[in-house]
């Protein structure tokens, strides 16, 4: 059984039209420069692997956003992803990877504007790996990075961005007038507030799997040297 | 058979705007994306300019016209946004809904009307614009208009690598369903919401290292080849004189409905 | 029995030939199937095992196999499918699809596909915990498995640091605790050296189960099966006892397969 | 020569034997590797190739034959090694890395690992643009790549279009692009259906380069190889003309490997 195109965000992914153009050119101002940063940042930590790292986790990030768990009534739920990629990767890469991959759903697969790309990159892909990868720390670090502090960390990262990407996207739209603070907030924020649980089980879940099976890629910058290719799956 | 292949929007063709290099046709799309957000609501004749300016595009094309109007219907969803404005933006009202009582104002018809023709003028040049460039062609376009290395070489590996993983992504998921069966007695299955979101997040997980390593292997095979850490295009290409033709006409037609519909 | 359009050997003999009292584990009649694209996967297939017996499925990439597999338990199927599945009685539709997948277990190809959990204990258990099985049922079938692939203790190991042998072995077990009627198995030798490839061998002539397997290696069909169907483009071309097969050059040849 | 501690079978032999005339390949000398987490992957191996041998690697996974082969153009190797690998007279160092990189070509074993670039073309493109090669002799080698494994007019095809026995062969020809002397193949014939792999062989027997190749597959040995090692918990423990191996019952027995 072949399955529909990725179901993503809707309501995360703004259209053309929705944002005045004030908006929409301030944000991609901002996004435009937050990206110049982390790609600085990003191509210092990884040196030479940095673009096949990234690419690879940008198509592990799109691939993980389109797959799906049931919750009821046909309906389904998935991620993503913004806060699990900068708990995984640092803030840096994961809005490099996620800038990436918004902008190709913007461009190849229509999931998003154009003139909107630099607001919808800076709602999904910098402000939630910001505020994710900071509630992280902060919970890690009250726990000493003990493992439920980590799970907890997870959840409450993902919780928090899911919101955050949900108040930007609102007051966006508000600020534009293309719709009423008193309408927008409240129903973005009720709806995504249930999201977000399916994002923090889900990011928490994700990192449950990585601290069994490769607990050295957690907080860590991964060692490009020779010594990655240690382990089974070089054999 | 490609998973992602479906979600792309590419149709073979023939018209004068698959020739057209795809630089040109993104800056084009991303212009008319942002010319479109300067129309006041109400302004029925600079949104007719633009219709007619995605009409033409639509023709150049040679796009068959229900696959475009079909495939602009991808950002209608969003429009539940914009909505509840009909009833709340004050003004004279037109009509009141039954039992609710809410009345809906000639305002708020206006502008939620404009929103939407906005956003779908622009979907829709948006739409035209991919449908007559080969995905990879995009991509190769971003990289020409000199987006930083990292991400144009990100974006190249993302998007090679976007049918692999997304494969693999695909399989967990059929192997996953393919082990979720009812009970012997046909009593509750499924266990419960949270911990099918957990065991998704497994798979997440498990994706994540696959995806890790794969990239380790990809990049000692680069090594292998040479790769010293400078990501190196070999396709450079110079617009040809129909590229700037396409280009004068479209940023002409565009800065002048931009100037009507504001002056 | 139905016998495919084009077949070319007589259908299986084993032993004492079907009889009324041997059950129909699986029917599949005029069976076809398109991808979105418009290539056709299987053309018109008709197919009948029986309870016991052990299939092998063979045919260059590309020939329909996986496809005709994924029918078995309703991954593939609905609107690009024409015909019925029937398995253990059941046809294969949305209204059973949730019985015939406990009755039919799929071991996919890759084990990292097929093992998602972060330790072998939850990969086994999730298939009865989604059946809504009470712990200490789930408990005893979750041993009763490991202890089937010889993995007993694993529990709390993790897939991933597995070799590829113990991974086929664990994605076995994570099918059998749903006790299913029947194994279908995609290339269950792939990538295996020798030695752990004589193991699984030795593992799967264990079982009980109807086994169907789709597969490219000529000792494994010597070896395990009793009945193999070779596919091409979409059809069932042959359909024979596998020492016939196997032993039969010009037929191997004729099929791009090889002696083993 | 050199020879491994626990040889058992005769160093190679081929016709008249190693003579000062036959031009070094390869030549590894006392190498050993640990990975980080101090597992053992290679132990005081000595090994010669000469120039235009061809050569299996056999043994169990986890023996250390993809660790060695990784080894001959400095994928691995380092601080984590001790020992020295020559190849084509050139002693791999950092200092020689670029120039070993050409000489010798490695082809991994998934090409999905391999061909990492949107389009047939600009894969086989990659080592000639890397090497600095002007755009004219670039085409060139891309269309004699292609062409010398049946690939021609490919170019702007993507990889995950193609099938895997495709997909194989241009990953044979993204290296066979850079003019290496020396060929590096990991598992070459795993994951190929018979008739692919059939193609495969002849186009491994046409190439004039020295082969080097890791594999489970006794009748690739059979067919390609003139020599062959086995290889056990990172030592070499039999290297011998391939025709001597594969008929020695007891000797693959003892090696968990299977006769061809």
């Amino acid at each position: 059984m072949v399955l529909p195109m990725p179901q993503l965000p809707i309501l995360l992914h703004i259209p053309d039209g929705f944002l005045s153009t004030w908006v929409a050119t301030v944000f991609y101002l901002i996004t435009i420069a937050c990206l110049a940063v982390a790609i600085r940042k990003t191509s210092e930590s990884y040196q030479e692997s940095t673009a096949p790292l990234m690419g690879v986790l940008a198509a592990f990030i799109f691939a993980a956003q389109m797959m799906n768990f049931p919750v009821a009534g046909g309906t389904s739920g998935h991620m993503l992803g913004g806060a699990l990629a900068a708990i995984l990767v640092g803030p840096w890469a994961a809005m490099v990877i996620m800038a990436c991959v918004v902008g190709v759903q913007a461009l190849v697969f229509q999931d998003g504007g154009l003139a909107v790309l630099g607001a919808n990159i800076f709602n999904m892909g910098i402000a939630t790996a910001l505020v994710g990868f900071a509630v992280y720390k902060a919970v890690t670090g009250f726990g000493n990075g003990k493992r439920p502090f980590i799970l907890v960390g997870t959840f409450a990262a993902a919780w928090v961005s899911v919101m955050v990407a949900a108040f930007l996207t609102s007051a966006q739209l508000a600020v534009s007038g293309t719709s009423d603070w008193g309408i927008v907030l409240p129903a973005m924020l009720g709806v995504h507030a249930l999201i977000g649980i399916g994002e923090g089980v889900i990011s928490a879940g994700a990192v449950a799997f990585v601290l069994a099976t490769r607990p050295d890629l957690l907080g860590i910058t991964p060692d490009f040297g020779d010594s990655t290719l240690a382990g089974e799956h070089v054999r | 058979m490609s998973y992602f292949a479906l979600g792309e929007r590419y149709q073979h063709g023939q018209g004068l705007l698959y020739r057209v290099d795809p630089r040109v046709k993104i800056v084009i799309a991303v212009a008319f994306a942002f010319a479109i957000t300067v129309v006041h609501a109400g302004h029925w004749q600079a949104f007719a300019g633009f219709g007619a300016f995605v009409a033409l595009a639509v023709g150049t094309s040679r796009l068959p016209l229900w696959l475009v109007l079909r495939r602009s219907l991808i950002a209608l969803p969003f429009a539940a946004a914009a909505f509840p404005l009909i009833f709340t933006k004050p003004g004279d009202t037109i009509f009141t809904v039954p039992l609710l009582g809410w009345a809906a104002s000639h305002e708020g018809l206006v502008h939620v009307g404009s929103i939407m023709l906005k956003s779908w003028l622009a979907v829709l040049l948006a739409v035209v614009l991919t449908s007559c460039t080969r995905p990879l062609d995009l991509i190769r376009g971003l990289e020409r208009l000199r987006l930083p290395r990292v991400l144009a070489g990100t974006i190249f590996f993302m998007y090679r690598y976007l049918h692999v993983i997304g494969e693999e992504g695909h399989r967990l998921m059929r192997a996953r369903d393919a082990r979720s069966a009812s009970g012997p007695d046909g009593g509750k299955s499924g266990g419960s919401v949270l911990w099918r979101a957990r065991v998704l997040g497994s798979m997440v997980g498990s994706l994540f290292v696959r995806s890790l390593e794969r990239s380790e292997r990809i990049y000692a095979a680069m090594q292998s080849r040479g790769y010293d850490g400078t990501v190196r295009f070999s396709n450079e290409r110079r617009l040809a004189r129909r590229d700037w033709g396409v280009l004068l006409v479209a940023v002409l037609a565009l800065g002048g409905l931009i100037i009507y519909a504001r002056f | 029995m139905p016998v495919s359009d084009l077949m070319t050997v007589a259908p299986p003999s084993v032993e004492e030939g079907p009889t009324p009292t041997r059950s129909c584990a699986v029917r599949v009649t005029n069976l076809s199937y398109a991808y979105p694209d418009g290539h056709v996967a299987l053309r018109d297939v008709n197919l009948t095992i029986y309870a016991g017996e052990r299939v092998a499925l063979m045919g260059p990439n590309g020939a329909g196999k996986s496809t005709l597999l994924m029918h078995l338990n309703g991954i593939f199927g609905g609107a690009r499918s024409r015909g019925t599945v029937e398995v253990a009685g059941l046809t294969v539709s949305p209204a059973t699809l949730k019985r015939v997948r406990a009755l039919v277990g799929v071991v996919f190809q890759n084990p990292d596909d097929q093992l998602f959990s972060p330790t072998v204990g939850d990969d086994i258990a999730y298939g009865p915990l989604y059946m809504g099985l009470d712990r200490q049922e789930i408990d005893r079938r979750v041993a009763q498995a490991l202890a089937a692939v010889d993995m007993a203790g694993f529990e709390e190991r993790m897939p991933h640091h597995l070799s590829i042998g113990q991974r086929k072995r664990v994605s076995l077990a994570t099918v059998l605790t749903m006790e299913p009627e029947i194994l279908v198995l995609d290339e269950p030798s792939a990538g295996l050296d020798p030695r752990a490839r004589r193991g699984l061998i030795d593992l799967l002539r264990s079982l009980p189960q109807t086994l169907v397997a789709s597969t490219h290696d000529m000792r494994l069909v010597r070896d395990l099966f009793e009945r193999a169907i070779i596919m091409q483009e979409g059809r069932i071309v042959v359909d024979a006892p596998a020492n016939e097969i196997i032993h039969d050059a010009g037929l191997l040849e004729e099929y791009g397969l090889e002696l083993p």
